[in-house]
């Protein structure tokens, strides 16, 4: 049926757990656009067989003109799920400046197709021009503070980092007593563990 | 991030509903000296041994985790009161106001950090626990006869903490029971055909609001 | 905002402020309504603007502080007063730029809602709207044909906008009344609906987004 | 179109409805019983929504009442609301009725969709806050896409109260990153 590709590409993101991303189906998504060529050459042949019988193509409703309205319609159909595929992500992708900062872990990178990527990267530059103009960095305080300082374990090598004015090295399970601020994107990035008592 | 929200389903977490109850005021006795503290948010102090003062409930805390400080515990967290408060609640289906909007936030943080501040203290944990079952049942009996279209539902009584687990769903069910709800006024076989989809869908749309 | 006030931190030219509301009072009230409301509301320029100068004037007085002896107590609680300000500052900037995200397409048509936005915020909901326009032209339009490929139409023959994502303005809120309200129309409805002062409600938020505009009502 | 981006309304559209063609139309393949490409007046096709829907805004197609809708189908859910299992007849019943309700011209669907909401949204309710997992799990197995969004709404905000209560760190790892390290934990 007309449109089915389309509606797969979007049930297949749609099914994926909310807010992760599945790797981007270029296959499918690359058969949708081209049954939209097909529609569109189908459509155009059937408009040209209106016209060839000398009929106004705007008043005329024969069966030429059901079936190019019927292509016209899956064309808008399929339209609609490869720009829902492509916001979608996006909309998951911009999310996830704000998880885990503006370098993509592997694992997730490689979800991306190449627009994408450049999307993010875009996006990621929109934001720091943002907060930079701003003088203020949003992407940390993401929960209300209690303590300015908190403690925490490195869950892997960091190495020497350099905060305010002094230097840490972080090696694997070293404990430190760190500004809230300082740890909370080591901790998202899965790097350090907050310990409570 | 576990304290963070949603940010596209308006809802506060528990996390930032304890944010904003934090700045409620309780009495302290502090057992130090210290200048007044002329913050953002207000001034505070000076603070002086035994004289007692009012700060903002993070304050508090902060002062006690640093043992600077004594919390008295609110009237309202006393056993007697509580235990009034419980049977009250029990006795009837109404939802009663005599604890404070932020009681659940503000009971735990005092448990958690000020616990031999509080006289009897497991008593009164363990009645405010009770208090917040009973209440929390009651809401979801209300919302259980929940049935028709509702504009708006007043909630009063509520606690800070009580609606925010409740908001979520009481949002969606709303607008459920909404949006069926308008159907039945849908007429029969009237609609009007319109050559354009998008025209069309905007008629229909309207139909269905009225 | 006078810089020979350092000593006397969150005293300024605002002090009267402080006597009845303060400003993060006023802050926190801001941040609870753009968080619960559907739609990015206007931005609090002014009130944005004073209390960034109280926490540059507390940075510097924390920063002096801890140079110069003062106990560390004092020092440290100075710090949590400065971290509960920055939070809701960063937090209330934070959600409207989630908003501007995800109403980038509605923003950029539609003048009225872009008057909302401060000056930095109109700069990144432009980029915004860029970047998504040239992601999804790359990703999806180029490829389809000529009449198809408009990001605002479906198709050459649609008359209106009709791919514009819109906040949902019926979605129900919570709300509490800080004055008493008379009787008011509820949208969509013949009902009316009286609130007396903190009375706590869940209601459509297009019904009251005017009063929660002109401070009668916070969303909690 | 406000939804023109949302996947649920994308899917919803999906849903199959069966049209009787007022009109003929050819050069397209979506009648599977004609050895030709085109459609001839009175053929009965099976369409998805979306199509069927616009043809029948321009009087090409006639639309029958889907079968999640049909006299039987309502009986039977009116008998048993809380427990039938709509999801394998629709997992977006309620939406796709709202839909459906003023093109297909059956009054019953509305006060249909109001009252089986009614009646299972109680169930919701308590599984949610109350049940322990796997009782409520089969239970989860025949709500409709809503209902289990109402279902997840419930529990996971009764979820965070639980683990607020319980306190602990209050930063944690992104969950958008894979599981790999939990097991350290």
């Amino acid at each position: 049926m007309y449109g089915r590709k389309a509606f797969q590409l979007v049930k297949e993101l749609a099914s994926g757990e909310k807010g992760q991303l599945t790797p981007y189906n270029s296959d499918l998504f690359d058969q949708v656009t081209a049954e939209c060529s097909q529609h569109h050459l189908e459509l155009q042949s059937l408009i040209r067989k209106i016209q060839e019988e000398g009929l106004d193509v705007q008043t005329t409703r024969n069966s030429e003109h059901y079936g190019s309205l019927i292509h016209h319609l899956s064309l808008v159909r399929n339209k609609r799920c490869l720009m829902a595929y492509v916001y979608n992500r996006a909309e998951i992708i911009r999310s996830l400046i704000w998880k885990v900062g503006p370098v993509l872990p592997q694992e997730i990178q490689e979800r991306l197709s190449h627009t994408e990527e450049e999307y993010f990267k875009r996006h990621s530059a929109a934001l720091q021009s943002y907060m930079s103009r701003l003088d203020l960095d949003l992407t940390v305080d993401m929960v209300p503070p209690k303590d300015p300082y908190i403690q925490v374990r490195v869950l892997d090598d960091i190495g020497v980092v350099l905060s305010d004015d002094k230097t840490t090295n972080f090696a694997r399970h070293s404990m430190h007593f760190l500004k809230r601020t300082d740890a909370e994107q080591f901790i998202s990035r899965g790097l350090m563990e907050e310990l409570t008592d | 991030m576990a304290g963070q929200s949603d940010p596209h389903q308006s809802l506060f977490s528990a996390e930032e509903v304890e944010f904003i109850a934090e700045d409620e005021t309780v009495e302290i006795i502090p057992n130090l000296r210290m200048d007044a503290l002329n913050f953002i948010c207000g001034d505070f102090g000076p603070f002086f041994p035994q004289i007692a003062t009012q700060v903002p409930l993070w304050l508090a805390v902060a002062l006690k985790k640093r043992g600077k400080c004594t919390i008295r515990p609110p009237q309202w967290m006393s056993v007697e009161k509580l235990t009034q408060v419980l049977e009250a609640e029990r006795d009837s289906q109404r939802m009663f106001e005599q604890l404070p909007f932020h009681y659940v936030e503000i009971s735990r943080l005092l448990f958690d950090h000020a616990r031999d501040d509080i006289p009897d203290v497991y008593m009164a944990r363990s009645l405010i626990e009770d208090i917040r079952d009973v209440r929390f049942h009651k809401v979801e009996t209300n919302l259980e006869t929940l049935t028709e279209r509702a504009f708006a539902l007043k909630i009063n009584n509520l606690s800070a903490m009580e609606v925010n687990i409740v908001r979520p769903f009481v949002g969606r069910a709303l607008q459920a029971f909404y949006k069926h709800d308008s159907l039945e006024l849908i007429p029969d076989q009237e609609r009007v055909s319109d050559r354009r989809p998008q025209v069309a869908n905007n008629a229909t749309r309207r139909h269905l609001r009225r | 905002m006078t810089s020979e006030s350092a000593s006397t931190p969150g005293i300024d030219g605002d002090y009267e402020a402080l006597i009845s509301t303060t400003d993060v009072e006023l802050l926190k009230r801001a941040w609870r309504n753009e968080k619960a409301a559907p739609e990015i509301l206007h931005f609090e320029s002014a009130l944005i603007q004073r209390i960034r100068g109280q926490i540059q004037l507390m940075e510097e007085t924390v920063e002096e502080f801890s140079g110069s002896g003062i106990d560390p107590l004092s020092v440290s609680l100075y710090q949590m007063d400065l971290d509960r300000t920055q939070y809701l500052l960063r937090s209330y900037l934070r959600i409207r730029l989630q908003k501007i995200e995800k109403y980038t397409f509605h923003i950029s048509n539609n003048s009225e809602v872009q008057s909302r936005l401060s000056g930095q915020e109109k700069g990144f909901a432009r980029r915004c709207n860029e970047d998504l326009e040239r992601h999804l032209e790359e990703s999806v339009l180029s490829k389809l044909p000529d009449n198809y490929r408009d990001i605002l139409k479906q198709s050459l023959i649609s008359e209106e906008n009709d791919m514009v994502p819109e906040p949902h303005l019926d979605t129900f809120v919570v709300c509490k009344s800080r004055r008493f309200l008379g009787p008011f129309q509820l949208d969509g409805s013949d009902e009316l609906l009286e609130m007396k002062p903190d009375d706590l409600c869940i209601i459509h938020y297009k019904s009251i987004r005017e009063r929660v505009q002109e401070g009668e009502i916070d969303l909690v | 179109m406000a939804k023109f981006y949302d996947m649920d309304d994308i899917i919803t559209d999906e849903e199959v409805v069966s049209v009787v063609f007022e009109k003929a139309a050819c050069g397209v393949g979506i009648d599977p019983s004609s050895e030709t490409d085109s459609v001839e007046v009175g053929s009965k096709v099976e369409l998805p929504f979306w199509l069927a829907h616009e043809l029948q805004l321009r009087q090409a197609v006639s639309m029958n009442v889907p079968t999640c809708f049909n006299q039987k189908t309502r009986l039977e859910i009116q008998a048993d609301s809380a427990c039938v299992d709509l999801r394998s007849r629709c997992p977006f019943f309620y939406e796709f009725g709202c839909k459906i309700a003023p093109l297909v011209g059956v009054r019953t669907i509305g006060p249909l969709l109001l009252s089986a909401f009614k009646s299972r949204y109680k169930e919701v309710l308590t599984k949610a806050h109350t049940a322990a997992f796997p009782a409520a799990s089969k239970h989860l197995t025949i709500l409709t896409k809503e209902e289990t969004n109402l279902y997840e709404a419930a529990q996971s905000s009764m979820t965070a109260f639980k683990r607020w209560r319980m306190g602990g760190p209050r930063f944690q790892r992104a969950s958008v990153l894979g599981r790999k390290r939990k097991s350290t934990d």
